[in-house]
């Protein structure tokens, strides 16, 4: 496997998956090592970028997709044959919000913050897969811990959770650093 | 109607007092509790007029509006007896406060996380389409694209692995066991290490088959060959036991 | 629009589309004439072609859609087979089938179904909450039985397991089985 072919492959292997390819994934199945794996996903991602493509290779949730320019979005929304995600409930996304900046956090705690109940957004962010059980709290009836999902990342765009925007003075008040979770993410 | 609406744009008590406090211009240190009482309770009115769902949550609030408000009536001196000025944290309207700066700062990540959903929103991904026999499945949930078929179809391969024998009506005795157990023997000596279904690739009858697994059954169990695979969905491979081996 | 965003436009187009597109739904879009959008497809078949990719554009059902190159095949194939490190891999499903099909039931039992240690299979299902602990058998050792949870019937749209599909009654048939194979014995 020359080094032409191996490229032809990566680019075949990321088109084909469903999922953000990550490195390690590609570096297995290519029988690369992960050097040159970095290198040839490097070169693609500059080729489409240099290229005046339609197409670019996204960076997402840990690993490398495909996805189209920004700006041949308006083309995209005329054609019927695309399924776009559902938006989520203006109340949805707030408790979203707090759970990616305060992850790992009990559905009591974010209650306490947004004022009202969270049941139902809750269980309906479970439902999209944004957010999941991530552990129980070691108090008194030991709470479920949410936190947010590698689809979360994939939704908003993000490759890990050190993306996530600032927000002034608030991210020190997080329990858990981001590496933390990161890595508690990747054992379940 | 109308109200119907500004109940979905208030998404809770916090938003409502916030929503009060920032279009009063209002310093969230220091709130005039006695006329956002006053503001949030009329609010609070229109809503159980319509009598819509939620309203509970509202007047949670309302009754801790209350009691800071009466609180802010006692005299100071009564938490204070030592005479020191009074800290932060003993005014009644201290956790409000900070509870309010905590919903401001939620309300701003709220926002900024729906920029990135909606520049994130301007990226299509490839639809799966042609490619539904690539699918992978999706991170966090497990089962996701698993439907009960598969679940059935993957139950039927385990039974369709199982050595699975039927018998003819009459079972016509062809090779004796004795005679099968002969054989393989001879076969394994002869090629040291001989393929488990080879032994079985010449057989035409189900009795036969039968016969044969049976005698290499017992030649495992008298310790006379070895069964083993080299990896786990490997080949069984057969072969002779020297001396005193392990039986797998 | 130019002719390079143009270009871009119909490749993020066919990308995006779920369905082979047509030359006239490609010139609907993105209102350009059909001679030009012949042209432009045409175009990019080629460029894809020369380019050495592991993607193609095809001519499918009078429409174009991308493809992988039949010399990724392998490789594609193989990445179905890489267990994802949250999905359920091959043989965590078969682990679970046996488990929901034949529980309660232990560990031992279903190594003697798979042919296979099940180990890592029972931990990860665990693990994912779709199986769980259900009881002790009453045989020396007294090893775990294992059943599926509630996640499990959720899952599946089932009320109770007693609206698992039939498969085959094979309990009655394997013990069928033995019991010839017995007779079988006898008449040696």
């Amino acid at each position: 496997m020359n080094l032409i072919t191996a490229r032809a492959i990566v680019e075949a292997l990321i088109f084909a998956s469903s999922e953000p390819l990550t490195i390690k994934t590609i570096a297995e199945i290519t029988e690369l090592d992960v050097r040159t794996a970095i290198q040839i996903v490097a070169e693609l991602v500059d080729e489409y970028r240099h290229q005046q493509r339609g197409i670019q290779l996204l960076e997402v949730a840990g690993g490398y997709q495909f996805g189209t320019l920004p700006e041949c979005a308006p083309y995209l929304e005329k054609m019927q044959k695309v399924p776009r995600s559902s938006g989520l409930s203006a109340a949805a996304i707030e408790t979203l919000a707090i759970i990616a900046y305060k992850q790992p956090i009990t559905k009591a705690e974010i209650e306490a913050m947004r004022g009202v109940s969270v049941e139902s957004s809750i269980a309906n962010l479970v439902d999209k897969n944004l957010i999941t059980e991530v552990g129980r709290k070691d108090t008194p009836g030991r709470p479920i811990l949410y936190g947010t999902t590698k689809q979360f990342l994939k939704h908003f765009g993000l490759n890990n959770l050190t993306e996530l925007p600032q927000v002034m003075d608030w991210e020190k008040q997080g329990k858990l650093n981001f590496e933390e979770i990161a890595e508690v993410k990747n054992d379940v | 109607m109308d109200y119907e609406i500004k109940l979905d744009i208030f998404k809770g008590p916090l938003d409502l007092l916030l929503h009060l406090i920032e279009s009063n211009e209002i310093d969230i240190y220091n709130i005039p509790i006695a006329l956002i009482t006053e503001k949030y309770l009329e609010y609070i009115h229109t809503l159980q007029l319509l009598n819509l769902e939620g309203v509970g949550e509202f007047i949670v609030m309302a009754a801790t509006l209350m009691q800071i408000k009466a609180k802010m009536l006692l005299p100071q001196l009564a938490n204070n007896e030592d005479g020191e000025f009074l800290i932060e944290e003993d005014d009644p309207r201290w956790e409000l406060a900070q509870k309010l700066i905590e919903y401001k700062r939620i309300k701003e990540a709220t926002e900024l996380l729906k920029q990135c959903e909606a520049k994130q929103a301007q990226i299509y991904l490839r639809s799966s389409g042609d490619f539904a026999d690539l699918k992978i499945g999706a991170p966090g949930d497990p089962l996701k694209d698993l439907s009960l078929a598969d679940l059935m179809k993957a139950f039927q391969a385990v039974l369709e692995s199982q050595e699975k024998p039927e018998l003819d009506a009459v079972p016509k005795q062809v090779v004796s066991l004795q005679q099968r157990m002969a054989e393989i023997m001879e076969l394994v000596t002869q090629e040291k290490h001989l393929f488990f279904c080879k032994v079985f690739s010449m057989l035409q009858t189900k009795i036969d088959l039968i016969t044969c697994f049976l005698a290499i059954l017992e030649l495992i169990k008298l310790k006379k060959i070895l069964a083993y695979q080299d990896s786990i969905f490997g080949e069984i491979m057969l072969t002779l036991i020297e001396e005193e081996v392990t039986v797998v």
